[in-house]
């Protein structure tokens, strides 16, 4: 077994600098990677590009990051849920690029496979193609697309053993199992890291191969972002 | 004329036993709670859940479950949950038999627009441009006009497109609209509403063959 | 929830007919659907195309088809472990594609996925890439490759249920997930099928949506090709 | 002169702590039994297993439970099961850092054959060539000639390639041979086996710089 562990927030981001491109897990605030968040704003590395499927709200997930001017360029499929976010675009201090969300899940599933681009459908004919190459398969349409390449991949998972296996919870699977592997550098939280041997090798969301360093968070909060219910009769 | 809830219903009718559907938010999410009960449907949403069901009870919401309009949700027996990239699969591979998503605008030709625009602050497309371009069978719930009276039933969109030639079905506030042949194939008025309100509220070329039965809701 | 379930191995199997291109999942012998093997030795159809990483052994797996010539065409990443394929294949009767495993692989998923083609690396500059585009990423050279089309996909899970969720067991995980869906109708036979519900949505490793129809399995022999086994002290 | 254990334990030693690594058949299987204990290795298999253990005892094989070879095998504690796309996605992705195969032919550009001899039944390249197109380090346990005598480091191959320029060393019965800048570069001599012994068994450019040690094993 190849020991993933680390056991300090520090150790889990050593080498993350400013300029750097990022991939952070997570969709809305369901799944995202709390604690290197936090870690992140306490480094206070700027110039950041992040590649994430939202960019968080006004006081949690990456609005944390947005807050501090820490972030360069956000690359996700919809933003907007903060006014610091819209501010800071609007005036030209944040570049924006948005991708499909499909797009943007298989461009980071393409670095991790080690696939340098694929075909799409989705976007063809809209602007998300400009200056893109197209292409017909079978009389439909596609759009090439490019693998991502990051620094730092920060995903967040439900539980972890120390071999970096990873399994995840509900919807807060979500981006993360495609980020892992996708970066460099793949640092996983997870919610309770249990004893190696643990965990079911049949029911292992992501092989530890495509971690580099796991740790155990603290102090989740797991904002809800709409929270919806129904009456009871 | 028809509310929200009432496109919803009409909506649901197009729901076939054995779909699986992907439910945009606004009005589309509605359509779930009038879909027959005697059918086989499952409700798919691009976040990563398959067998969605309704919202929890207050004190039972669970952070980690959540609908692509981060809304708590609940899920049925036979769920299943699963990484972003799989959810896209099942979009793409054309797995998922129905997307019905609103538009802010239709053409014609198919062409639908609805996640930006020009001069405001635009959110993003979100899983929407990979099911317009993906889905074999697009349902459009919208309103016919505008709040200043405008039609959205176009000849050309005006907005920057979602995706092109795609959308098959209309269903707004006035009709049922069928997409085809470069034109808006009038299929159902809604309940009062005349085919001449229709065709005043209609941009783009309405073809109105035979008789237009009202729609059953 | 959508009832996958059919009752008989004949409703299963409904529609088959020669001449059509299947997906039959396994690795060598292991996690083979037997049961589909069975009847389709049994229905009697011929020049069959079928993508399968193997082609069975003399007397089992999709060697008992060969016996039968009920096939025209494998397709396959590694074949030959039996002497009926390769009177065959010497003779011309059958013709053999020999596949990259991976690309094998791939090329599932892109059609599971609707991905029309994908750029690998495997097989440039030897023959199988004869014919097919090539093109330069980042100063590597990658081989198009386009996705399988098939009429209908047989797999074997461990466990199922109605709704056609599976999940697999060890290795004989394998090809299987990658063919559900990747064909017009993916029949998957289980060991357990279990009530709906009894699964754990967490620990699916294929959601139902990708499979047409389930059954329960019989009389499963799961030969072991290669028995290995050490000495105890 | 090495025998194939031999050939298995000098590669052994090129196995570093924290290494992911996929075996292929044959003298490469053996490498696993000389790795040093006091190293953290994982062992990959493509068929769909990290974390490979030895072969089981007698009446404990499970026959969902193999290698790429199809022989049975055990699992390690931290061990995972995965689908075929996701094996090579490791292999791909380049998350396996050594790839040790055998080969019939290797030729000093870094080509490599070993999967096809015209005129005789072929079997197949199985994952070898997405192995050999896809690892940074990729590491040939071959014999130095074939049974005639017949020098298997070549200028060219002659047999269909498995991969081009892909092979960064080769070690085999008489030597350590690094490839790079289209020649063989010998780095160590097996026990007993002289520079002029080497030198004749090689048809391709052989290197010779300095004193060339023997082996360590």
């Amino acid at each position: 077994m190849i020991n993933k562990k680390v056991n300090t927030i520090q150790e889990a981001l050593q080498g993350v600098k400013s300029g750097m491109t990022l991939m952070l897990g997570g969709f809305g605030l369901c799944g995202i990677p709390e604690n290197a968040i936090t870690e992140l704003v306490k480094l206070g590395v700027s110039d950041l590009t992040c590649i994430s499927n939202n960019a968080g709200v006004d006081d949690f997930g990456l609005g944390l990051l947005l807050q501090q001017k820490q972030i360069k360029k956000m690359i996700s499929s919809y933003v907007g849920e903060n006014d610091e976010f819209e501010r800071q675009m609007l005036s030209g201090e944040l570049e924006v690029e948005l991708t499909p969300q499909g797009t943007l899940a298989e461009k980071c599933r393409a670095a991790q496979a080690g696939f340098p681009a694929f075909y799409t459908p989705a976007g063809y004919g809209t602007e998300v193609a400009e200056g893109k190459e197209t292409r017909e398969f079978d009389g439909k349409m596609y759009v090439l697309e490019s693998a991502y390449k990051a620094d730092f991949s920060f995903v967040k998972a439900w539980k972890g053993d120390e071999a970096g296996n990873l399994i995840f919870k509900g919807t807060a699977r979500n981006f993360n199992p495609c980020m892992c592997g996708a970066a460099n550098i793949t640092v996983a939280e997870v919610e309770e890291l249990v004893p190696v041997g643990e965990l079911d090798p049949n029911q292992i969301h992501i092989p530890g191969i495509f971690v580099q360093r796991i740790f155990q968070g603290n102090n989740y909060e797991k904002r809800i972002e709409q929270r919806t219910v129904r009456q009871r009769n | 004329m028809l509310d929200k809830n009432g496109i919803a219903k009409r909506i649901a009718k197009e729901v076939q036993n054995g779909y699986y559907v992907n439910l945009g938010i606004g009005i589309p999410t509605l359509v779930a709670n009038f879909v027959r009960d005697d059918i086989e449907v499952e409700f798919q949403s691009e976040n990563g859940v398959l067998g969605m069901g309704p919202f929890p009870f207050e004190g039972e919401e669970d952070a980690d479950i959540i609908n692509a309009g981060k809304q708590t949700i609940t899920t049925l027996p036979g769920a299943s949950f699963f990484d972003s990239a799989t959810s896209f699969s099942m979009i793409r591979g054309q797995h998922v038999h129905l997307t019905i998503l609103g538009a802010m605008e239709v053409a014609e030709n198919g062409d639908i627009a609805n996640w930006k625009i020009p001069g405001k602050m635009v959110k993003g497309m979100g899983g929407a441009m990979d099911l317009v371009a993906s889905a074999e069978n697009i349902i459009v719930a919208m309103m016919h006009t505008n709040k200043h009276g405008d039609s959205k039933i176009l000849k050309k969109c005006t907005l920057p497109l979602t995706g092109v030639g795609c959308v098959k079905k209309v269903v707004t506030n006035l009709a049922v609209l069928e997409v085809k042949n470069n034109a808006f194939h009038l299929i159902e008025r809604a309940p009062g509403v005349s085919v001449e309100e229709i065709q005043k509220a209609t941009e783009g070329t309405l073809v109105v063959e035979g008789n237009i039965p009202e729609m059953i809701l």
